[in-house]
């Protein structure tokens, strides 16, 4: 690729890329609703390495929808239309309770350096309380077998030492802390993708790990975008760069319209 | 057949919309259906809010909108169990993150499980609905107290339960039903039949109602006509939210309602688009012929 | 009619017939597995003059059915084909367990009388142990907000004062035993139809009373083949025989195989 | 698309008959589909009993037939939860009789509820599942221990609880599915899903397997692929029970099977028609064409 296809590489484009390249084949997952992000991974993914993988669009009902572009939203009518099978809501929340989702990709309004994350209510620096639109599914975090998180937002507000209310239980105070009030079977968040680098979650600490940052970014800026100070182990590695075929499916294919490319 | 041209007719459950003020009064528990923005009972709702309708208990799907933060917005809302109300990728619910944050409505800060599992409890009257591990990893307890422990008789563990959901009545939206209430919804996850079980009595809004066969296959007729109490046609009727099917979201009116809510303005907005249209058909003529048409699925 | 075409009614469809009468409009009800009686009741009622009872046609799934003839299973697919709508066996249980279903039409191997009702297991007088086919639905007249017994079999053996085993709950051991064990909203038996008579249970003994013998038949001969004497009020009338209307249409479009003509 | 000729092709989760027996090991806990004589899994329950496995338990749907009968007579069963096994309109279920009587089998004595509800609760892995006031009027508790009690958080009341109920594996007959697993079951209220749910492994049976599109509306996808670990195509599958839309009951030879079985000849059924024929083209066979066809949707 080209230095100048990579400085075309959106964000969202990456963060999709990241995320397709972390999904396990045959593996049974989920998406939130305005999850552009990890539609497209998961159609990415499908197409070009883990056509195995089966996905749950969210609100729409639809199981591995074949939309031709990217919706905006995760419940587009052309999700259930295009879909091999619909799913009831009942089906989505046994699946998640019996942890027969084998991951799901998970946002917050606040993101903690054990994966904590909150959806719900926060009180900023000053005092005031701010309301979030709540918890959701996050909850199924706890049930999940693992999550990825990721985050449009790679803030200090967003990413913080400790949320302020746990919507959603990542590692809770790290260790083994998580298994001792859950199940062992649902491993809690295994990756954190931000617009600027991807971390990790590695035993034993369980505590947020910066594993790579992306082209264009620096380590310094990362850490001055966050509120707590990730593991770090030696060097911090680049996030390797879409290959051809990963940035020729994603546009031709996935997101023929560039939404992914658009100011966000 | 000659031998049944008396027997008496089976009575269609078709109301008009100005009747949903008898089904929903002041202080009513009310489900209300849709995904996002999809499926929205939008008439419903501004016919309630014309009413002056005020002391609802709101319990919405899991993923509620607009139709939820309009009721917030003009009052008539005291309870609300919030998994998630917001405008998706329009941002957050204006008027329900006001009154969140100024304490004027009472939060039942659920999830995704206190929906559907209270919900599925409410349908079978179940007494409450036991949960695997999972709260216990949350703060939810924290500020949830209906979020009760019990024993596992199995284990002798504690585990955290979910109690029965009931509404006095629920609103749907749908595509198409019958005149006895045989209803299609399109487009969704299926949960509205959970709902409508859950529910004392059910008002469906339909972009159509048909006297005579639905013409459709009865595996997907969503809600039988035993569940539904009263049918109310409003065409366009959960605009601006999408009708799978027949129209679109209608993206620039929500931003028009985003904005001025969030701009302190939903007062007007209500003015312009709830009050001064006397009925469903004013209002469509207020958002007009020309919009409606470009909405409709291309 | 005549005397001939009175003579000409079978047992079954004077079952039928009298199940019809007995329904209100308006109700939501069910029925079991192979229920070709209650099943032609509801089709005449619904037919004649309860056009807005609702009824789901046991295990086809269906709501309403309109086949043109009796079908031997309520599980018979034309059922399922000719139904207003598919429901789920989860929403019968929801509907069952919540009292939403205003009535069910159900049997058993003993009804005794109470209203009790046992499908499960018995043993015979000189101590052999039976097995029946087991306790499925009746399990739900707890719930029903009433219940229609009926057997086909006006026996000593099925007609017994007290059940070997209560499958269904009827009204226990009369009176008010029922409401000190469940909800008042599911007031348990309100009729039980045999082939040669009606009986119902009134308060305050709740104990099977008598009501009407079918044309036919006499109160010795009912009273000769029960277990149980039942309460009886003065005269015993005759059940008042099928009218030209109601033979009508059962024969010629609820049943116009006489299926339940024949011998069963 | 030229970008993705290399790339991998999803599998198909398709097998032979023969492969069933891995699935079914001896004792383990097999849900089993269909609703009287309607889509039974009668091809998987023939090669279960070839070969010759033993020690299972067994939870069927709660209208149960042929399927749990034969494989009570075969001596496949030691465990047997019941809420309803019969032969509907053709009488009791003869071995099924016999080995309860004999006591040769263990009985879960159940009924609907549990079942469902039990299922229900395996579905979403719930600790158990409380029920409103029931079992207080039957028997049921005094012969089934599993029915535990627990307190009411709301109310301080002890209520009944059904166990989750949680096969190993499931096995299900369908009209049609793909290759993946993409499940339809015509001619019966739903429930297969639940169990599937609520089991850890699923094989379907279908009577058409199709590489490529389904080409049924995604509504009406009982089961989806997900949910589905193997798939075997077998016309015919579910004789002598129907096949919805393919072929009516046997009702003949539904007689004859409990004919010879409740004549204590269930070994000689055994013999002619699942040891003898050693695949299930051999027992079609055996039946005949002509019968076959004569079942066909008249």
């Amino acid at each position: 690729m080209t230095a100048t296809e990579q400085a075309d590489v959106s964000y969202a484009e990456m963060m999709a890329i990241v995320l397709a390249r972390s999904f396990v084949d045959g593996e049974f997952g989920a998406i939130g609703a305005a999850s552009q992000i990890p539609y497209a991974a998961l159609r990415l993914a499908t197409l070009t390495r883990a056509p195995n993988i089966c996905w749950l669009s969210g609100g729409s009902g639809g199981i591995n929808p074949v939309v031709g572009e990217l919706p905006a939203s995760s419940s587009d009518y052309r999700n259930a239309l295009t879909a091999e099978a619909i799913y009831s809501l009942e089906d989505v929340v046994d699946w998640e309770t019996s942890s027969r989702l084998d991951f799901a990709c998970l946002g917050g309004m606040q993101i903690d350096q054990y994966g904590n994350t909150n959806m719900a209510r926060l009180t900023t620096p000053d005092g005031r309380f701010v309301r979030g639109p709540g918890t959701v599914g996050l909850v199924f975090m706890s049930t999940f077998k693992k999550v990825y998180l990721y985050t449009e937002r790679h803030t200090t507000r967003t990413l913080v030492a400790k949320v302020d209310f746990i919507s959603g239980a990542g590692h809770l105070s790290g260790g083994d802390s998580r298994f001792e009030r859950l199940m062992r079977r649902a491993t809690g968040p295994v990756l954190l993708v931000t617009p600027m680098a991807v971390f990790d979650f590695p035993p034993p600490e369980r505590r947020a790990r910066l594993v790579s940052v992306h082209p264009g970014h620096t380590v310094d800026e990362v850490l001055a975008n966050m509120s707590f100070v990730p593991r770090m182990d030696g060097d911090v590695p680049v996030t390797p760069p879409p290959t051809d075929t990963e940035l020729a499916v994603l546009r031709e294919v996935v997101d023929p319209r560039g939404v992914l490319r658009r100011p966000r | 057949m000659a031998l049944l041209v008396d027997a008496p007719k089976r009575k269609s459950k078709v109301i008009p919309l100005e009747q949903l003020r008898e089904w929903v009064p002041s202080g009513s528990t009310v489900g209300i259906g849709g995904v996002h923005s999809q499926n929205a009972p939008m008439a419903a709702v501004r016919e309630v809010i014309r009413a002056g309708t005020t002391g609802l208990t709101i319990i919405p799907t899991p993923s509620a909108g607009i139709a939820v933060d309009m009721l917030v917005g003009a009052g008539a809302v005291s309870t609300l169990h919030v998994s998630y109300v917001g405008l998706e990728f329009l941002g957050m619910a204006p008027n329900f993150k006001r009154a969140a944050e100024e304490g004027t409505i009472d939060i039942i800060e659920g999830d995704e499980a206190w929906i559907v599992y209270g919900m599925r409890a409410g349908a079978g009257d179940l007494p409450f609905m036991p949960m695997p591990p999972m709260y216990e990893g949350t703060d939810l307890p924290s500020v949830n107290p209906l979020l009760k422990r019990t024993l596992d008789p199995h284990t002798g563990r504690e585990v955290y339960t979910i109690p029965p959901l009931k509404p006095d009545v629920c609103l749907i939206h749908a595509q198409v039903c019958d005149i006895y209430g045989n209803t299609v919804i399109r487009g969704l996850r299926r949960f509205e039949h959970v709902m409508a079980k859950a529910s004392a009595t059910v008002v469906v809004t339909a972009e159509r109602v048909v006297d005579g066969p639905l013409g459709e296959d009865p595996r997907v007729v969503n809600i039988a006509s035993p569940q539904v109490d009263a049918v109310i046609e409003v065409p366009y009727g959960a605009h601006p939210t999408a009708s799978p099917g027949d129209y679109l979201l209608d993206e620039d009116h929500l931003r028009l309602y985003a904005e001025r809510s969030r701009a302190g303005d939903f007062d007007g907005y209500r003015a312009e688009f709830i009050d001064k249209p006397q009925d469903h058909i004013a209002y469509l003529e207020a958002i007009g012929l020309r919009r409606l048409l470009e909405l409709r699925h291309r």
